[in-house]
């Protein structure tokens, strides 16, 4: 079994994705997979303005580390990257940026989707809407 | 004893404060705790059911002690990605 | 149905993955997915020098734009991007990057691999590999 | 007919060239023009059964006429990605 790494981070700015790229580069990868999640104008039918994000930070960043640690081990991830911005997030920007790579390519693109659900099932981060109306609400989970 | 429990997302609105403190027995369990949060007003008792508390940072089973814990947060139902 | 947007390019210099990021920003879409095939040291226990890659340009090029309007349709993608670099592509970088955006985010993963699937079997592109014990063959598809 | 026939990786490997020409029927389908390929060398013959036909850049049907294709490519078996 190969060591794996990982980087997570929280941040209050816009997410430097082209920054991000390198981070898991390895000569032993054949794959490379990312995510990104960004704000979108329309909702089921409603525009939104904008969107904030809320979070328990220290119980997010370890939640996170803990969640990164899982996905390398269950995938077979040499290296992995998972970002959160905070605040308000506009539209068409990143909010969240995931990023692995590993040996082959169908472990670094299935483990995207289960990064995902596990981080939107277990994070402690919350998104509130603000929709060009007026009204804000806190996003409900399905 | 009493403690204090933080508050985040609708959590916090419903009180509109970041933090509550509230009063349990010496020896309580997240369960208890959850409970008496809910006391504090209708919308927070409709809310609780659907919250995790978190022990220092992690999620806390319904029978965990919160004997000696540092940090108490009530988790709502999270949103993020 | 909305319209959709493709790029499609074969490049014979490394490919530059952060000038591409913008090409499937769009305001309604809540999902951009990458994936990027590099060249990777090891191969079933050998050790991989350089690969080179050959093609039908033109047939390839007219292949990936009918592969772009195929995915696009079946996964209602807003924007997608396919670049496949061609000649030399030393161990470590980018042999191929197909990236795609969409409002929600399984139609831009699910994308990801179909579009690989289909790039490997019917787009006329060739690897020949090199490896470090002096052997080099044409790579044949399983 | 006398017609041209772009050769790529393996097949251009095989006989030392980057295209060929073959003899076949004034009506000829892909599938003539893939045993007139086949009849080259060995090594084709080993290698046609894998290989498909393209005219004018689109992959062709065994069936399909090769009569005015501008551009005729043989395609053993891809390996992009």
């Amino acid at each position: 079994m190969q060591s794996a790494t990982w980087l997570v981070q929280l941040v209050d700015e816009p997410i430097n994705m082209a920054g991000l790229l390198s981070q898991i580069d390895n000569p032993d990868v054949g794959a490379h997979a990312w995510f990104i999640g960004v704000t979108r104008r329309r909702t089921a039918g409603e525009i939104t303005q904008t969107l904030f994000y809320d979070a328990h930070r220290s119980m997010a960043q370890a939640e996170l580390e803990r969640l990164a640690s899982a996905a390398s081990s269950r995938f077979g991830l040499r290296h992995l990257v998972i970002v959160h911005r905070l605040g308000e997030v506009p539209i068409g920007q990143a909010s969240v940026v995931v990023g692995c790579s590993s040996p082959h390519r169908a472990a670094a693109i299935d483990a995207l989707p289960w990064i995902m659900d596990e981080l939107k099932k277990n994070v402690p981060i919350w998104k509130r809407e603000h929709f060009v109306d007026g009204k804000t609400e806190w996003v409900h989970p399905k | 004893m009493r403690i204090n429990v933080l508050l985040f997302a609708a959590a916090r609105d419903a009180v509109d404060s970041d933090e509550v403190e509230v009063e349990v027995a010496d020896n309580a369990t997240a369960a208890d705790v959850l409970a008496a949060v809910g006391e504090l007003s209708p919308a927070m008792q409709a809310l609780v059911p659907y919250c995790r508390l978190a022990i220092d940072s992690r999620y806390a089973d319904a029978s965990a002690s919160v004997v000696g814990a540092k940090e108490l947060a009530l988790i709502p139902p999270v949103s993020g990605g």
